[in-house]
């Protein structure tokens, strides 16, 4: 909890270069697909931050260019992926023995929402329509030591992600610790949501107003 | 003497029956025994249940073309998003769908290896998936109990192999087929090098104990980048 | 089940080496420590057993002479042995994955006593002055696909080993199928000892005088 | 820079408090820490709980060592005999002993470091060792409940590592030892190679997430060799 980051709302990647800064040097992080996934770019050279993914990778590097690829590496997304020095190699089992098992510092997730219990929704919209499909999301947040949430404050048509109880199916109950979104970064602690900083231009009525629980200021 | 090689896909797969329980290994386009795969439809054993991570990509191949076949009654994997042909099929309510969390998933099986009938992991407690399951705390938390998953064959692919079936992976190409190699009765093995000489004993993932039956599939690295181009 | 070697009773190897002629080729052998272990220089050259050491080896070879000792390699008797070709090496997880898996084919015993019904006692003779001690016995003999036992017939007292029930604390129930001794090879099946071999110049009636249970014949 | 070389043995143990439960890496001879368990000993943390597989041969080294010294309250191991120091103050009820049937023991090992409360084995079922455990019938087999076996520290011993912790082994080094590492708080290693440059990460057998420490010992062959004759 080193340098602060103000996150400019006009600027998409903000709040994932804001995570990146909270990232502490020597820390084993797991980042889900999607926006989570943009994080370890912003990690930058002078720093030593080691990248897991659960399909058997410690010390993922950054996408290869295209002419470099590895056929045999892949990441959780599925995609090309370097190694970078001090990497190891490992099968599934003993993959997930680090994440149930409390070894990973800091996983990064996306969320459709987050509960003021920290309660997280992420795998499902319930729709019946729908096929599931749970990946390591479940894994993920029962076993890392921290899971912040990284995703837009608001769902499209407006409403707040951050709720007092979540309406889809959950991921897991009280995971999250921590959510970076274009309004700020907020705290999950004792039953509800706080401020821990908001972006540049938003205040604190702003916030609340676009929050669907109760936001407590430090 | 021991010799595990098999010298066609054929030969290598023969005895799987209709209604037999198949793990496939892979993540992604890595480590897939798609060669096995793809034998194993032209065979064509009907009724069968697969147990693998994901339900694939491409209807040409693999467990789409598996189930595009009509041969899969049931699947049991943690992520089928991706598969046009298992969509289709499950929409259509022609397939079952057993979705279990990856970890959970890694873990049922590692246990039917070592031999371990059930254990509890806090993964799916107070969620969707523990329906069904029995709960239970330990220490103030919740957990779900979970069942080991063993199968009747395994189809797996590693890097290199030798005559008494040990295995050696490279890059992320070890993901389920280490854990998939200890919890089937029938393990089968493609590798893109057969060695005569036999595997450094302390470089070796799977020790042969665990493979019945090992084939060689030379490596293909375009297909395996257009491959990852889908995936 | 090939050859049939007729057990020689003044021969005190005799057992063990009848006990290695029914291993068949290809099988995963784990042997226990005393007696058993001589099992291993009993398979001739020309065939292919693979020894398993609970301590995280596959495919075991003899003790090697004094000067080439490898410090860095001891058997489950904590001797120092060698590797054969085609030789693994793993840790004590997936060592016991193999054993308790049910993957190892067969693994030999000596015993204080086996029951009719299979219980085997090896592990305590359960005196409370004792220290109790039990390795891996008990993984093993709930785990392999098969347990033969190696041992004298009799106890130096004479009683026998092969017992109605066992008087000492059990190393596992129903475990046994099949017992070697210098009286020859017995099997262990629905309730009963029944003889598959006696040894040369040992009468029906002797087996069955110094056996602790009904000795059937087939 | 992630360093977790350390340049003293004492350095390595820092901040081991009395009462501590301790796992050490070894069997027989081959994998043990000797150099860093002799170390703690000079520490003196008092009130010890050590897990181990065996209670140690030899007076002058290692866990007689500490029990010699009355550090250990408790040992929890599956075969303590050959160590005439353990015997004598077990014999004597100054020491406590939890015995563990070995795979039993390597498995609840395993379990604390993966985030597994509890599971079931066939293992000690119907004999003397399930009293005072639950047991459980699954498909008409009897199994107990085993719970997991976490520890403060773990001491282990590899045979190369490098700055970031990963480390590789050599012979029957492993044994308890990578899954030691794995059920610990604070794992500590001492290896006969700390290397400058990264292992090879498809050698790597332990990766260095789980530990926290190393700290070079030179190999000592015929120092080895001897404590074998004795064990």
């Amino acid at each position: 909890m080193t340098v602060q980051t103000i996150i400019q709302p006009q600027d998409r990647e903000a709040p994932a270069r804001r995570l990146a800064r909270d990232i502490e040097d020597g820390w084993y992080v797991n980042l889900g697909v999607g926006m989570p996934t943009k994080v370890a770019d912003m990690i930058n050279d002078e720093r030593e931050v080691v990248f897991h993914s659960e399909n058997g990778i410690l010390g993922m590097g950054p996408t290869p260019p295209e002419g470099e690829i590895d056929p045999w590496l892949v990441n959780a997304g599925k995609k090309p992926v370097t190694l970078l020095p001090g990497a190891s190699l490992f099968h599934h089992a003993d993959s997930f023995t680090m994440i149930r098992g409390g070894h990973i510092d800091l996983c990064v997730l996306g969320a459709f929402e987050v509960s003021q219990t920290g309660d997280l929704a992420n795998w499902t919209t319930g729709g019946d329509e729908l096929m599931p499909a749970v990946g390591g999301a479940m894994d993920l947040s029962v076993g890392a030591k921290r899971i912040w949430v990284l995703m837009q404050h608001n769902a499209k048509g407006g409403e707040s992600k951050l709720v007092e109880a979540c309406s889809y199916p959950l991921t897991a109950p009280g995971a999250v610790s921590r959510i970076y979104t274009d309004l700020g970064v907020f705290g999950v602690a004792d039953g509800g949501f706080y401020v821990i900083d908001l972006a540049e231009g938003v205040s604190l009525g702003e916030a609340r107003a676009r929050t669907g629980a109760p936001l407590h200021a430090e | 003497m021991i010799d595990k090689r098999k010298y066609s896909l054929a030969e290598a797969l023969e005895g799987i029956s209709d209604g037999a329980v198949v793990m496939i290994g892979g993540f992604g386009a890595v480590g897939q025994p798609d060669a096995l795969v793809d034998a194993l439809a032209e065979i064509g054993p009907r009724d069968l249940t697969v147990i693998a991570n994901n339900a694939g990509w491409s209807r040409e191949t693999g467990i789409p073309r598996l189930m595009d076949l009509g041969l899969v009654r049931k699947i049991i994997c943690s992520f089928p998003k991706g598969s046009e042909v298992f969509k289709s099929l499950y929409l259509a309510g022609k397939i079952e769908l057993e979705i279990v969390p990856q970890g959970t998933l890694a873990e049922r099986i590692r246990c039917a290896g070592a031999g371990i009938p059930a254990f509890y992991t806090a993964t799916a407690a107070g969620t969707q998936l523990e329906k069904g399951k029995e709960t239970r705390e330990f220490d103030g938390r919740r957990y779900v109990m979970e069942r080991a998953l063993p199968a009747d064959v395994a189809l797996i692919e590693a890097w290199a192999g030798d005559r008494w079936g040990n295995l050696s992976y490279q890059g992320s190409g070890r993901n389920f087929n280490p854990v998939m190699a200890t919890a089937a009765k029938l393990t089968i093995c493609q590798v893109h090098e057969l060695l005569d000489a036999p595997l450094d004993p302390n470089a070796i993932v799977t020790p042969g104990i665990f493979v019945n039956r090992i084939v060689q599939v030379k490596a293909d690295s375009d297909r395996l980048i257009a491959a990852q181009r889908l995936a």
